[in-house]
């Protein structure tokens, strides 16, 4: 039975890996870059949950949305300052612009917020259902986490593959020359693949840090990480492929935790990485594309 | 709304005064290399005119620059009398000029059908962006047997079909063309050039960019020659084809 | 003959490759040998402040990393975010047998020398075990592999103990489980790391380690074997088509530049009385990755520069106390911007005659 | 570096045109090749043999499987089925490296070049599997480098030389003009002492005074090394001018073989391929 806790512990923080991948592989398809910031965009946003609900006694759900829509004008601004000037750049000069961004968002949180750890309340009560007497237990927020994760994947897969703005994201992740000539905006729809990537991060910064409370400015860093590599690990580009990779990569985290060593934990889940990409080095769900000769 | 007239009036008056596009000494530099000399030229309504020249010539360079992914640094593009130097791409298409690109470039991951979507991006009417399909899928009808199929599984010539069904989707004024007949069969690209003369047949003004000079001009209204970055003959299509120079330097004889 | 029109000659001299390499290289120790001149000048005759004279044993560490990381991220065209892990293999194991030697070899610079090279050693076997499953992949998820490799060495040694008693070594994993006999010493303790190192890094031995990673990777680069790296990097496909062999160049340069960071790391942990496992963490990785790129790839002088430049910067940004990695991460993100700006670039090249003679043409 | 001209032996024989060099093995032979691509037989019962000398030509339309058979023939793809013997040795198992090593060198549709390497670099590349020096003598620059860096060099200009480019020697090769990319990657090719040259659409996107010339210089190559050449190509005034003998591929499958005079009366091949003369 403990077992089966442990397993649900995974899936629910899996999903949240799931939240902050999408929006990770997201840019990553159509902007081509590895946004480093983008587990610093999930902190600033739990920030603000923190200090809406926390500080200014407003509901939960308006410290939500207000986290999402702050991080959305973030990650917009961002995109527009730091990376759009880098559109032709070599693309390592876009990732070390990347990193800056990162340690920017870090510093400045530490500037704003110090880097005492803030004690995170979770945005629904405290509590749980309670299963065969008591031995299995599934928290509300663990509930809430598995539910949210399961409809912005539905969402987001409907939206990219038919609505017209979906399609042109599509697009201009192909070929970006060639979506300008069909008459799409292609800055237009980069912005709007950050902005739902950041929004995206503000919700998984509230699951988060509602899951696993305390807040530094660092906690995004790690979890911005992994979330990645269990994209990379499911596939990258495929949404399924990094849906899949995450719960796998949460579960495997947990167990790694409880049944090996919790200092250990992350050596295990970054070893099963290499592994899984040994076996099939376009991740599990992702298409090897032959490079044509 | 006479500005709307005078578009629906201007196909009629075939050597009437304003042309449809007309490229003004323009030059174009990547970086610090020159690309583009100070070249001009127009394109009427109705008539097909082909740029030709070796490779490197800057022939698709034009292309780009009238596109809009480029920019000159000095000279004017006129499109149906307004300048279009500082317009971004996707504005350009809008005005009404669609560009089929070297290599195609068609969306390999998405199906057909998707492909021809994307081409009617600047369109919003749903069901008109269905007859625009069916006229495409009557025009290819290859492409209707593989309206499903991921593009990228498409063999070269149906590539070439798709990319220019694509940019017919905008329902544009001018057609650019940049190599349609690069790397493909002989046979293709006597079908190639027969689609492009039936596309003209349905009253679209062609700009055609050519390696294949001769099967371009033979159905060019007018010729441009290019050689690194200028234009250095001009004429219609029979004088060119016609000249002993140019059939020395570009027709292998 | 339609060829020879293209090229004028005098461009075409302009434009050799190999005299602009001949030249950089020439520069480069050249550099790299008046600043040794300098600095130690100016360290003898006391000139120089004591926040640089400490910085000067980290500097040539961070020099010599990032000179070794251009020769897999430059050269070989592979990203790899993980260097650091390497530099801790190096620091652990030469610092380890430095200590060892402590009583056997009482001659400080030998000491050093023998715990460098057991660091290269040990980072190069390092090297080459990651290599073995990295360099089966490509481009961005050979990056993230190498982000989990650096991660698990940290974990790796962050739960390592290490003792010597009269009995011989003693190793655990996790806990403390060496029960060393009285009179025994931990090494390595976990989180802690290793403290109480007896502080032998020389300045000159960071110029030496240097001069000796320029000549590796300069001889490397500019024979049959750097041609090859080259080559896979511009194009695996065909440098296969004409017979060569994809993972064993690679795995070469991928070992040397272990090695060299591996002697590296050793070189910048003898220079302190403690070192520990979190030291060497993805922002070091980073940090190393921002040298090579500032620098310009494959321009070793560059990364050089960079590596220092970047060492000083945080130390001379200490007077605005919080806000110095703030300025830090600002001055980064405009450094991008601006060495990537067209227009600037293009400025650039206007004002340099060599080019705007060509444009003439 | 020169091969004995072979005899001409009116010998019948199976490799296709013309009936010589078969006193020895001919350099390929393809027995049944085929190979499935993502469900589909991109190439199938591909039989062909290629004469120690013979320049052949593979022509067909687009998407009829040209390229993946020089693809199978390089390894680039294992086969899924059949045999291909070069030099009377089969190839089964063999990567890429491996079967440059036993003879096939080729060049690219895409040019395929090192681009910032210099031009004699990228030739000397091709050259590596010949130096034997170690990294020792790399680094400490040991009397076996310099003796095999310069030997490399001047085999690397004299091959330049073949297509005058010995003077774009230290150019940096991604600025070369298109037309030399397309003999530099040739050279680089020939640079690996190759039995069979595999070229793919050599004359893509050359106008046809540069496509004359690029024939001048294959016959050139031809003669001076004495190799067997197998070339795809679009352009029928280079293939049917140089070609000894020409296969027409259609949907992965051979619909024809001959001289070129055959092919270019062959309805089949006009049907599929050349289409009408006007």
């Amino acid at each position: 039975m403990t077992f089966l806790n442990f397993f649900i512990n995974g899936i629910s923080l899996g999903s949240i890996y799931a939240i902050i991948a999408l929006g990770y592989t997201m840019v990553y398809g159509i902007a081509k870059m590895l946004n480093f910031a983008h587990g610093d965009v999930i902190m600033i946003g739990a920030y603000v949950c923190f200090y809406a609900i926390s500080r200014y006694k407003l509901p939960a759900f308006v410290g939500v949305i207000g986290a999402v829509l702050i991080c959305t004008i973030l990650g917009i601004i961002v995109e527009r300052l730091a990376y759009k000037p880098l559109r032709q750049a070599p693309s390592l000069a876009v990732l070390i612009t990347a990193i800056g961004v990162s340690y920017l968002l870090q510093n400045s949180a530490l500037l704003m917020w110090s880097s005492n750890p803030k004690f995170f309340k979770p945005i629904i009560a405290r509590g749980a259902f309670k299963f065969f007497d008591g031995q299995l237990s599934i928290s509300h927020i663990t509930i809430l986490t598995i539910a949210t994760c399961v409809l912005i994947m539905i969402a987001l897969s409907v939206f990219i593959n038919r609505s017209r703005l979906g399609k042109a994201m599509r697009a201009c992740s192909e070929d970006k020359g060639a979506a300008q000539l069909m008459g799409i905006n292609v800055n237009a729809t980069i912005s709007l693949t950050f902005a739902i990537g950041s929004g995206l991060a503000a919700i998984a910064g509230a699951l988060l840090c509602s899951a696993y409370p305390t807040l530094t400015p660092t906690t995004g860093s790690l979890p911005g990480i992994k979330a990645f590599t269990a994209a990379v690990f499911g596939g990258i580009g495929s949404i399924p492929g990094a849906f899949l990779g995450c719960l796998m990569l949460g579960v495997i985290e947990i167990f790694a935790k409880s049944y090996i060593s919790s200092q250990l934990s992350d050596a295990v889940v970054f070893a099963v990485l290499i592994i899984v990409l040994l076996v099939k080095p376009a991740g599990l769900l992702g298409r090897m594309t032959q490079e044509k000769v | 709304m006479s500005e709307q007239n005078k578009k629906e009036a201007l196909p009629q008056n075939k050597n009437g005064a304003s042309p449809l596009l007309k490229v003004d000494n323009i030059n174009v530099y990547y970086g610090s290399i020159h690309a583009i000399k100070g070249i001009s030229f127009e394109v009427k309504s109705g008539e097909i005119v082909t740029l030709i020249g070796a490779n490197g010539a800057g022939k698709s360079t034009t292309l780009n620059t009238i596109s809009g992914l480029l920019h000159p640094t000095t000279g004017d593009i006129n499109f149906l009398e307004h300048s279009i130097v500082k317009i971004q791409p996707h504005k350009i298409v809008e005005q009404g000029i669609a560009q089929v690109p070297e290599g195609r470039r068609i969306f390999a991951q998405m199906t057909v059908r998707e492909n021809l979507e994307m081409g009617a991006y600047i369109q919003s009417d749903g069901n008109e962006i269905k007859n625009d399909i069916e006229k495409v899928y009557e025009l290819f009808p290859r492409l209707k047997e593989r309206r499903k199929q991921i593009a990228g599984t498409l063999s070269g010539g149906e590539q070439q079909m798709l990319a220019m069904g694509r940019a017919l989707m905008s329902r544009p004024k001018l057609l650019m063309l940049d190599e349609p007949s690069m790397g493909l069969a002989p046979i293709l690209v006597e079908q190639i050039f027969k689609i492009i003369a039936d596309v003209h047949k349905t009253g679209a003004t062609i700009l055609l960019v050519e390696q294949n000079a001769q099967m371009a001009l033979s159905i060019a209204d007018r010729g441009y020659v290019m050689e690194t970055g200028k234009i250095i003959t001009t004429g219609t299509g029979k004088d060119l084809l016609s000249s002993d120079e140019i059939k020395k330097a570009y027709l292998g004889g | 003959m339609a060829i020879k029109k293209f090229i004028n000659l005098n461009l075409k001299q302009r434009l050799s490759l190999k005299r602009t390499e001949a030249k950089k290289i020439f520069m480069t120790y050249l550099f790299v040998i008046v600043s040794f001149a300098i600095l130690q000048g100016m360290s003898i005759t006391g000139t120089l402040s004591s926040t640089m004279e400490g910085m000067l044993i980290p500097i040539c560490a961070y020099s010599v990393m990032a000179v070794s990381l251009n020769l897999v991220v430059g050269i070989s065209g592979e990203l790899s975010l993980g260097h650091a892990g390497f530099m801790s293999v190096g620091a652990f194991t030469g610092t380890a047998t430095a200590i060892l030697l402590q009583n056997l070899i009482p001659l400080a610079p030998l000491r050093l020398a023998i715990a460098m090279m057991t660091g290269a050693f040990f980072a190069g076997v390092a090297g080459f075990l990651i290599g073995i499953p990295v360099l089966r992949l490509k481009g961005d998820y050979l990056a993230i592999v190498t982000l989990a490799f650096g991660e698990i060495i940290k974990s790796i040694f962050n739960n390592f103990y290490l003792g010597v008693d009269d009995y011989g070594l003693h190793a655990s994993m996790l806990t403390d489980t060496t029960n060393l006999a009285s009179g025994g010493r931990m090494i390595i303790q976990g989180p802690i790391g290793i403290s109480r190192i007896a502080k032998i890094s020389t300045f000159t031995a960071g110029f030496i380690l240097l001069m000796i990673a320029l000549i590796i990777v300069f001889n490397l680069v500019n024979s049959r074997f750097g041609r090859v790296f080259m080559a896979i990097r511009d194009d695996r496909i065909a440098a296969e088509s004409i017979g060569l062999n994809i993972t064993r160049f690679k795995m070469i340069a991928f070992v040397t530049s272990a090695a060299i960071a591996g002697a590296a790391g050793c070189l910048f942990a003898m220079n302190y009385s403690t070192i520990f496992a979190n030291k060497f963490d993805f922002n070091t990785s980073i940090l190393i990755l921002v040298f090579v790129v500032l620098g310009g790839q494959g321009n070793m002088l560059g990364s050089i520069i960079a590596a220092a430049a970047l060492t000083i910067l945080p130390e001379k940004l200490r007077e605005f106390a919080d806000y110095r990695m703030l300025l830090y991460a600002l001055i980064l993100i405009m450094t991008m911007l601006i060495s990537n700006n067209d227009g600037i670039k293009y400025f650039f090249q206007k004002i340099n005659p060599f080019r705007k003679k060509q444009e003439a043409e | 570096m020169k091969r004995n001209k072979t005899k001409l032996v009116p010998v019948p024989s199976k490799a296709m045109i013309p009936d010589r060099d078969v006193a020895r093995a001919p350099v390929l032979e393809c027995i049944n090749l085929g190979i499935t691509l993502g469900g589909i037989k991109a190439v199938e019962d591909f039989n062909f043999t290629v004469g120690r000398t013979e320049i052949a030509g593979l022509i067909g339309p687009n998407g009829a499987g040209k390229t993946t058979v020089f693809n199978l023939l390089t390894k680039v793809y294992q086969p899924t089925t059949g045999t291909v013997l070069l030099n009377g040795q089969d190839t089964h198992g063999m990567n890429t490296v491996q079967v440059n090593k036993a003879g096939i060198a080729r060049t690219f549709q895409n040019i395929r070049l090192f681009k910032n390497l210099s031009v004699i670099d990228n030739v000397k590349a091709a050259m590596n599997n010949e130096m034997k020096y170690n990294m020792l003598s790399a680094i400490l620059r040991l009397r076996d480098y310099r003796r095999e860096e310069l030997a490399a060099h001047h085999r690397a200009l004299k091959l330049l030389s073949i297509f005058d480019m010995q003077d774009m020697a230290d150019l940096r090769a991604g600025s070369l003009p298109y037309g030399a990319q397309r003999r530099l990657e040739i050279v680089r090719a020939l640079a690996t002492n190759p039995s069979l040259l595999l070229l793919d659409e050599p004359a893509a996107g050359m106008n046809p005074s540069e496509t004359a010339e690029l024939m001048d210089s294959i016959i050139k190559v031809h003669e001076m090394f004495q190799i067997a050449i197998v070339l795809i190509e679009h352009d029928m005034s280079l293939v049917m001018n140089i070609c000894e003998g020409i296969c027409v591929l259609n949907f992965g499958h051979i619909i024809a073989k001959g001289t070129p005079e055959d092919i270019q009366s062959n309805p089949a091949v006009i049907e599929a391929y050349l289409g009408r003369k006007k």
